[in-house]
């Protein structure tokens, strides 16, 4: 069940890949991509899908992948606007500095969005991770304690991961 | 190419605008940070927001394209982070010093623990066997 | 009207460019230097998507996606350089 | 439009010779990338975006990646 399921959703995802890159709908193109998709995906050796079994298709994820999208578009350009003024300051105002941060997520893909999405908003930098702790570099550094960095820097986007990646 | 003057044309060329404001601010900022990691932060995070800006706009101005201009935004979107990241790691790996005024640095703190305690667990095993 | 926004557009990014390449002569080492680079490549993936929109020519745009896929490698290649050796 | 063409041969020109005056090789080497990097926006200005393709996947990954094997193997500093 696992694996077929595995087979279904990568050869759809290299499927809609295939047609987004030849950018037409007619019936050749979608004939020789749904050939090549499947013939890759057979060609893949067969462990499990990286996100896991079908239950990465429950609706309550989906809604929440979806929400996730404009709430990192908002943590973006907040935090951009904020470097922004920082630099375009006469004096660079910074008070840099590089704190710890515990997380609650367990899935190892999980982690790795969490700290993406942590490097991508500006004023965060996410610089090594080991186990459940990530050393972050932080532009303005306004709390030393790790139970109060964690709330300010990763505890926004946990709410959301953690009921994604389970 | 001119374009002719639709509302939709029009907001594209604004969001490409409002982009390459900050991709210049991204410029702006590897320029004037002092050290390595304050120009990660300004330089590479500012670059991306205005390339989505700027791939967004430019989107708008030939909408049958959107599709692969997403597509493209993605792909921006899971590889620059990585990049800054390796980049981060590898130079506090190095030694690159933070600049003057920062604070605190726990990750080096942590470091210099566990080298200091596996320094004496070696000790005190060598200890052992000589005894 | 769009045109002009465009120029202007236009007229930010090239003081980008320079800006980054000031950097990128002046950074006292190496890692300084790779940021440049970074942010170099990063404006330089809409202009390339600016010179497809220009050219009306879809198939500009594979250059772009081929830059957005590979032009990472260049900096984690530098990475790994200072983290372990290749 | 010109006038960015200039900015951006100028830019290569700065880096190639950049590039040659430094003692650095790990420094050189990054700014063989820029300079590849500005070829191909010029490639494909002039409309040939398959050249472009190639020397964008050749000129930003692989052969900064081949520079700094060879880097590696022989020692970082010139002379």
């Amino acid at each position: 069940m696992n694996r077929l399921f595995s087979f279904i959703f990568i050869t759809a995802v290299l499927w809609l890949l295939w047609l987004v890159l030849a950018g037409s709908l007619n019936a050749q193109e979608m004939m020789t991509g749904a050939v090549v998709a499947v013939l890759v995906t057979l060609l893949r050796n067969d462990g499990p899908c990286l996100l896991g079994g079908p239950e990465i298709l429950h609706p309550r994820r989906i809604l929440y992948a979806i929400l996730y999208i404009p709430y990192m578009m908002r943590a973006i350009i907040l935090s951009n606007l904020d470097v922004a003024g920082r630099i375009l300051k006469p004096q660079v105002a910074i008070n840099p500095g590089i704190v710890k941060v515990k997380t609650r997520l367990k899935s190892p893909v999980g982690r790795m969005v969490l700290a993406n999405s942590i490097t991508l908003t500006p004023g965060t930098l996410a610089v090594d991770i080991t186990g459940d702790t990530m050393y972050i570099h932080w532009v303005d550094v306004e709390s030393r304690d790790a139970e109060a960095a964690s709330r300010k820097i990763a505890a926004g986007f946990e709410k959301y991961l953690e009921v994604i990646f389970g | 190419m001119t374009m002719p003057d639709t509302p939709l044309n029009l907001i594209g060329a604004v969001l490409t605008l409002f982009g390459s404001m900050f991709l210049f601010l991204g410029a702006l900022g590897i320029i004037r940070m002092p050290d390595l990691y304050n120009k990660m932060q300004a330089g590479t995070k500012a670059t991306t927001l205005g390339n989505i800006l700027t791939l967004m706009g430019l989107g708008l101005l030939m909408p049958g394209w959107l599709p692969k201009i997403v597509l493209i935004i993605l792909f921006v979107l899971i590889t620059n982070p990585i990049s800054s990241h390796a980049l981060a790691r590898a130079a506090h790996k190095a030694g690159l010093p933070l600049a003057k005024g920062s604070v605190l640095d726990q990750l080096r703190e942590d470091e210099d623990a566990i080298a200091a305690f596996e320094a004496e667990t070696q000790a005190s095993s060598g200890k052992g066997v000589d005894g | 009207m769009v045109d002009l926004i465009l120029k202007a557009a236009l007229v930010f990014a090239g003081m980008g460019v320079a800006l980054a390449t000031f950097q990128l002569l002046r950074g006292p080492d190496a890692p300084n230097r790779a940021v440049a680079l970074d942010v170099l490549t990063l404006i330089t993936m809409p202009l390339l998507v600016g010179l497809a929109v220009h050219a009306g020519r879809i198939i500009y745009l594979d250059v772009a996606l081929v830059y957005a896929v590979l032009a990472f490698l260049g900096v984690v290649a530098l990475a790994r350089y200072y983290d372990r050796g290749i | 439009m010109i006038y960015f063409d200039l900015l951006i041969c100028l830019v290569i020109v700065l880096a190639g010779v950049a590039a040659m005056r430094s003692r650095n090789l790990v420094s050189a080497a990054v700014m063989v990338g820029v300079v590849s990097l500005m070829v191909s926006y010029l490639f494909l200005r002039m409309g040939a975006p398959d050249v472009a393709m190639t020397e964008a996947a050749i000129g930003a990954g692989l052969s900064t990646l081949i520079f700094l094997i060879a880097i590696r193997r022989t020692g970082e500093d010139e002379g």
